[in-house]
């Protein structure tokens, strides 16, 4: 089965992007389908469909719905669109070409958990994007989608955007709260789970852009309707975000479960003529690397990708080739780490500074034999440490870079070059 | 003097005791240990003698002093010496590790601010008193920063009390010291290294 | 002293009423204090947004000081941001900055070049590695697809529209 | 109550208690740094780990609630190397100047490393350079390089004093602590924050470069800088007192104490005070013992009847009132026994946390003294008896701490009209220096050097004992009375500093144990 256009259907038309070509192309249809139903019906009806989070962590949608208290408080529907992963730009493609796509998603899911208020949280880097959004809600407003007694359906909702300010970090569920809440982006304590206490300690729900859009088709198409596409367990389709030595990089819409090399030999046109595929970064900088042997196996699912020890996570997969040296493109990625990280924990504030500074150290010719085991040592004593995942997405990488490719790390600290492109890596030519 | 070693048995079985028999005083002849002692003193002095005589006196072990000096070891522990850095101040912060190491209490610091705060913290008072002073270099070993040393010098005659008690114009820049004994640590390779 | 403009006050008043909390309000404040103040948030900025917003001043510099978007030097006209992180990193963005600094006459990231008109700077991924090498200034879109001749050239035909008028 | 088992012991908890406190509850160890009693939690340090049964990951025992039959267990091995290398983040960036560092001997870092951590640390990369000597305000200093970024401070500023000087400027490993440059940490709580900061990163001006902490001792004893009657420990050697830390009292003063409180300290050393008694009379000046001059007093006093005024402050306590007043009643004759309040148009005030306008720690003990003796004089009466002439001689029980009296010159030179002044007080000053006229100084002892009690503002009665010995010959009022009966003084009490039980708490090597090696 080749690429599907489900979501991204009508991404071709530029009309699709305002409200009289989204309506017209069958736009807020699913909404007053979905206003006549009773809001648990509709999360059974996520729950029977399986689908789950498209934002990186893959929890299912529908269970994350239940865990709502219903104590009467004031609930906050949030859509996490703050994207800074490495490799992933899907949700600023959506929300470039579908704004109402969003939109309709959120109201129906706002409606499902009785959520009077709900925001769209935006990196500040997508100034684009935000004014396109901007501007959809204020049609969306006009039109009466959102407001006071949505078409007379007696549900009223408030939809608002707010703006990041460029940190890596509020990308994680509870930094993106705190950051709502006007702090600085440092995750909070769990428990309390945001379900439970969330966004000014009240029960919030905080979706991706993907997965918001996606509870669109869900109703329209029925639990059943949605499972036509993917697997089993990962049922429905899936943006992938290909980039890095591919010839044509991009969004692209697949089934779950589509063969990865499939992905990038056919939509993505292969690599470059006369290159060779050393390795792949499925889903974002902080999914472990998985070298081409392994990629032959892969399929674009939760489980497969897991049960080779690494992950779907954003789906933003990064194809790197030979000419490549791997422990250049380490040192970008845990200098990014230590650069992200919000310095709350010890263990992560510390250990990312550390690992970059040995890799940097290594990069530039001054790498000791001991290096790459205390590496390994720290980015162990790292995960599963700190109050986010941040530490676990930092420590990764480094541990599956240096254990897949411990040669290229040894050849690099004896030799002092690297062993691909000997000294004519970035770190060296420009001391 | 008793010449008979006493024996002490400790038998392992039965606990008994051995009585130990020693000579009664007045009954001991010290005659044999006097003519022992006058045996050795005698034959050191004729050593001498033939020696000095024959032009040989390097097997001398006795040292003409004051003109020539005996030279000890470079482990040897004599009176303080404060280090300097290269810029001549004091390498000491104050940190008073050596007034709680010293057995004989006879280390008084007074720390106060410096105004370079890369320095932070120096010793504008910093008095040991050398008459209650064993010697022993537990100070320079409790040093961290390689302030303070025990130097060869001992020969440091004084008058009344008070020269006793030295401060550190004398601990640090006295004349022998030649403007001051710069420490072994660089102050600069150790920022460097982030050590 | 640093005073927000007539409509920047207006601006900062409305935004104040907008969220649940006043401080939700702080990020949006500081873009428009930044943009008013040259692109920079200076002290005397954080000293009068405190005023206006009645928000602590430490709360308000805790903020600004966490961001990357909010600068804390002065920066000249156009602030370059080069992308630098994974797919970019390999495909150049590095290299593709040192060339631009070199033309624009800066030595390092973060020094604002002789004439005042640029400010390099290496940031972590924009979300845009399909078109990677990229870059984005000031807050404008993004200008993709880049090699390092035509960002070259770009900052030439900045100099020149700077000149212009 | 909740059962539940650490490591392997079976402890009882109430409800809701984290399982960080059911440690401290039962004096179990655990690493910790940001979590503290008084304050929220923030969860950030990471250091104490617990390993919870059937739970695969480590949970930070701060945040985690007890559940009913939960087995923790701090020892395991997992546990041990996750401590371990929480400690080594730690201290991986921190710059080694524990020589200059004042809270060297009492640092956080260096007692759980001690504990916890005993390894060789693997960091020879170059370390974070930050900020060092930072002036954060009138009395705390702050070291950025030391600081471990706990959050302590900034909580104490949000949620205590709340007063939000404090914040944690930009991200990961370049982030520290500081205030905005326009307004630093004046606060009236401000060196609190030194207190619960676990490492050298605030630091107290006035304690800074003072003293060795191994070198104090210290002593529980309650503060009299208001009538709230925090309790206080004394920090102490030979040369005299170094600095006051606040004790943990629920009820009185939590875990704080305020910055004025903290110069308690001062005018009890050496420096300020009166060391010996002087009686003047014709321009002539007679240095003698406390109780050689007490003993002369007292025979003028015998039986003088009305011409006898008495004039008491709120700083002594509950027993030399007693004393004092039956003997002025009932051998002296006099019931003209006047109360000098000090500041009475803020007397009443309270600024809502510790700190209140009456500057006497037993302003309430003496008002109940005066109602059981039924003396009743009001200040008028003694001023106009003065200028009458009908008060002859006038014993006064001066401040203790002058300080907080602002009138204290005035006052002197209004009661120096008495033909004879008596004036017994424990700090020296000037003014009483300078008096003309047939006066009698008895040096008295300070708070820190007599045991009695103290009845702060809510009537709530606090002993005190005494510390150390200051000024030899001082003597406590109950002293000076029977000294003005004539009696043979008593042994004077022993100075015991503290209990027997105590000694081995704390500090172990120092120079009053003269034990080395007791490491």
């Amino acid at each position: 089965m080749a690429e599907s256009k489900y979501l991204t259907e009508h991404y071709g038309k530029p009309e699709y992007q305002t409200l009289e070509g989204y309506k017209k192309l069958g736009g807020y249809q699913v909404l007053e389908k979905a206003l006549k139903m009773q809001p648990q019906q509709i999360i059974d009806e996520v729950k029977a469909s399986g689908l789950r989070g498209r934002g990186g962590a893959g929890f299912a949608t529908g269970v994350k719905w239940g865990f709502l208290p219903n104590n009467g408080e004031p609930r906050y529907l949030l859509c996490n669109a703050d994207e800074s992963e490495p490799g992933t730009f899907k949700d600023r493609l959506m929300m470039e070409r579908a704004p109402h796509q969003l939109i309709e998603g959120m109201i129906i899911s706002a409606f499902a958990i009785k959520a009077k208020k709900a925001y769209i949280y935006i990196r500040g880097e997508y100034t684009g994007p935000a004014a396109i959004l901007e501007k959809a809600i204020a049609e969306a407003k006009a039109a009466g989608y959102i407001g006071k007694n949505v078409l007379g359906s007696g549900f009223d909702m408030e939809l608002d955007l707010y703006i990041g300010a460029g940190a890596y970090i509020c990308g994680e569920e509870t930094g993106m709260i705190s950051s709502l809440e006007g702090l600085k982006g440092q995750p909070k304590l769990k428990p309390p789970f945001p379900a439970v206490q969330g966004y000014l300690r009240k029960p919030t729900i905080v979706n991706n852009v993907e997965t918001l859009a996606a509870v669109t088709y869900v109703i329209r198409d029925g639990a059943a309707g949605f499972r036509k596409y993917g697997t089993e367990k990962s049922a429905g389709t899936k943006l992938f975000s290909i980039s890095g030595n591919v010839n044509k990089p991009g969004t692209y819409e697949v089934p779950l479960g589509y063969k990865l090399m499939d992905l990038i030999n056919i939509e993505c046109g292969g690599l470059k003529p006369g290159r060779k595929l050393k390795a792949v970064v499925p889903g974002g900088s902080s999914a472990p690397v998985i070298n081409a042997e392994e990629c032959e196996r892969a399929t674009l699912d939760y489980e497969c990708l897991a049960q080779m020890g690494t992950m779907l996570g954003s789906g933003a997969i990064i194809v790197i080739d030979d000419s490549n040296c791997m422990v250049d493109v380490l040192s970008t990625i845990t200098h990014f780490y230590h650069h992200e990280s919000c310095g709350q924990c010890t263990p992560c504030r510390e250990g990312t500074g550390w690992m970059e500074k040995i890799v940097h150290g290594i990069v530039h010719g001054e790498g000791k034999p001991g290096d790459l085991d205390l590496l390994l040592k720290i980015a162990d004593n790292m995960k599963g440490r700190t109050i986010c995942a941040l530490s676990d997405a930092a420590a990764l990488p480094v541990l599956s870079f240096v254990t897949k490719f411990r040669d290229e790390f040894e050849y690099f600290i004896r030799e002092k070059k690297s062993k691909v492109r000997g000294g004519q890596i970035y770190a060296q030519m420009h001391a | 003097m008793s010449t008979a070693g006493n024996t002490m048995t400790t038998s392992s079985a039965k606990s008994s005791v051995v009585r130990v028999q020693r000579p009664e005083a007045d009954s001991t002849w010290y005659l044999p240990g006097i003519a022992i002692g006058l045996w050795m003193t005698g034959k050191r002095l004729v050593l001498n003698l033939v020696e000095t005589l024959t032009g040989r006196p390097d097997r001398m072990p006795t040292v003409n002093y004051p003109e020539q000096k005996y030279e000890y070891s470079p482990r040897f522990k004599g009176n303080h010496v404060l280090t300097v850095k290269k810029d001549g101040s004091l390498r000491c912060t104050a940190c008073m590790l050596c007034a709680t190491n010293c057995p004989a209490d006879c280390i008084h610091i007074i720390a106060s601010e410096h105004d370079d705060p890369t320095v932070e913290k120096y010793p504008i008072r910093y008095e040991i008193d050398v008459l209650r002073c064993v010697f022993c270099g537990f100070c320079e070993e409790a040093c961290p920063v390689d302030a303070i040393r025990m130097g060869p010098e001992w020969q440091t005659p004084g008058v009344n009390g008070s020269d006793f008690v030295y401060d550190i114009k004398h601990l640090a820049y006295r004349p022998q010291l030649k403007g001051g004994i710069v420490s072994v640590l660089d102050e600069s390779e150790r920022h460097k290294a982030g050590i | 002293m640093f005073k927000l403009s007539e409509d920047g006050l207006k601006y900062v008043k409305n935004e104040l009423t907008r969220y649940e909390t006043k401080q939700s309000a702080i990020i949006r404040c500081l873009y428009r204090a930044q943009d008013e103040n040259g692109g920079w948030v200076s002290p005397e900025v954080i000293q009068h947004l405190s005023e206006v917003m009645e928000i602590p001043a430490a709360q308000i510099e805790e903020v600004a000081t966490f961001y990357t978007m909010f600068n804390k030097q002065k920066v000249g006209r156009y602030h370059v941001q080069v992308c630098c992180t994974l797919t970019c990193g390999m495909l150049g963005g590095r290299e593709l900055t040192d060339a631009m600094m070199k033309e624009a006459g800066c030595k390092k990231t973060g020094e604002t070049s002789p004439d005042g008109l640029f400010t390099f700077s290496k940031v972590e991924c924009l979300g845009s590695c399909d078109t990677a090498p990229m870059l984005q200034i000031n807050r404008d879109p993004y200008i993709e697809s880049l090699s390092t001749e035509k960002a070259v050239q770009l900052v030439r035909d900045l100099r020149a529209k700077a000149k212009g008028h | 109550m909740l059962k539940c088992t650490l490591n392997g012991r079976e402890v009882e908890v109430k409800e809701g208690t984290t399982i960080i406190e059911a440690f401290y509850q039962n004096k179990i160890d655990i690493a910790h740094y940001c979590w503290h009693p008084g304050l929220s939690i923030a969860g950030v340090c990471r250091l104490c780990m617990v390993e919870i049964e059937g739970n695969p990951r480590l949970q930070i025992a701060c945040n985690t609630v007890v559940t009913e039959g939960m087995k923790v267990n701090n020892q395991s091995a997992k546990v041990k190397e996750a401590v371990k290398w929480g400690l080594d983040f730690h201290l991986i960036n921190h710059p080694l100047d524990c020589p200059i560092c004042d809270q060297a001997g009492e640092c956080g870092l260096q007692d759980q490393y001690m504990k916890y951590g005993q390894y060789d640390s693997e960091m020879a990369e170059a370390k974070q350079k930050k900020h060092k000597v930072v002036d954060l305000g009138p009395r705390v200093v702050l070291d950025s390089e030391r600081c471990i970024l706990c959050s302590r401070c900034v909580r104490f500023t949000d949620e205590v004093s709340k007063t939000n000087e404090l914040g944690i400027f930009n991200r990961g490993d370049r982030a520290e602590i500081g205030t905005f440059n326009g307004k630093p940490l004046n606060n009236k709580y401000s060196l609190n924050t030194v207190d619960i900061c676990p490492v050298g990163a605030l630091t107290s001006k006035d304690f800074r470069f003072r003293q060795r902490v191994w070198f104090l001792k210290d002593a529980e004893t309650v503060c009299t800088g208001c009538s709230t009657g925090c309790n206080i420990k004394v920090h102490y050697n030979r040369e005299g007192l170094f600095r006051v830390k606040p004790v943990y009292n629920a009820e009185v003063n939590g875990h704080w104490m305020c910055d004025e409180g903290r110069d308690v300290y001062k005018f009890v050393n050496k420096e300020s005070r009166l060391l010996d008694a002087r009686v003047v009379s014709g321009g002539k000046a007679e240095h003698m013992t406390a109780f050689e001059a007490a003993k002369r007093v007292g025979e003028k006093l015998k039986g003088a009847g009305k011409s006898v005024g008495l004039v008491l402050t709120g700083s002594y306590t509950v027993e030399e009132y007693e004393a004092i007043m039956s003997y002025f009643k009932t051998e002296v004759g006099t019931d003209r026994v006047f109360h000098w309040i000090n500041n009475p148009e803020s007397f009443e005030s309270f600024d809502g946390l510790l700190l209140r306008g009456d500057r006497n720690p037993n302003t309430r003990g003496l008002v109940q003294a005066l109602q059981k003796h039924g003396f009743s004089a009001q200040w008028k009466e003694l001023t106009e008896a003065l200028s009458t002439g009908s008060i002859q001689t006038l014993v006064v029980a001066g401040p203790e701490n002058q300080v907080w009296f602002p009138d204290f010159k005035v006052k002197v030179a209004e009661l120096a009209k008495a033909t004879r002044l008596v004036w017994m007080t424990s700090g020296k000053s000037s003014a009483l220096d300078e008096l003309k006229g047939e006066v009698t100084l008895i040096p008295l002892k300070s708070y820190i050097e007599k045991s009695g009690t103290f009845v702060n503002h809510a009537g709530r009665a606090q002993s005190i004992r005494p510390v150390t010995s200051i000024v030899k010959g001082a003597l406590s009022l109950t002293e000076v009375v029977s000294a003005f009966r004539g009696e043979a003084l008593q042994a004077t009490e022993v100075v015991v500093g503290r209990s027997e039980n105590e000694i081995g708490r704390g500090r172990i090597h120092n120079e009053f144990t003269l034990s080395r090696g007791a490491w």
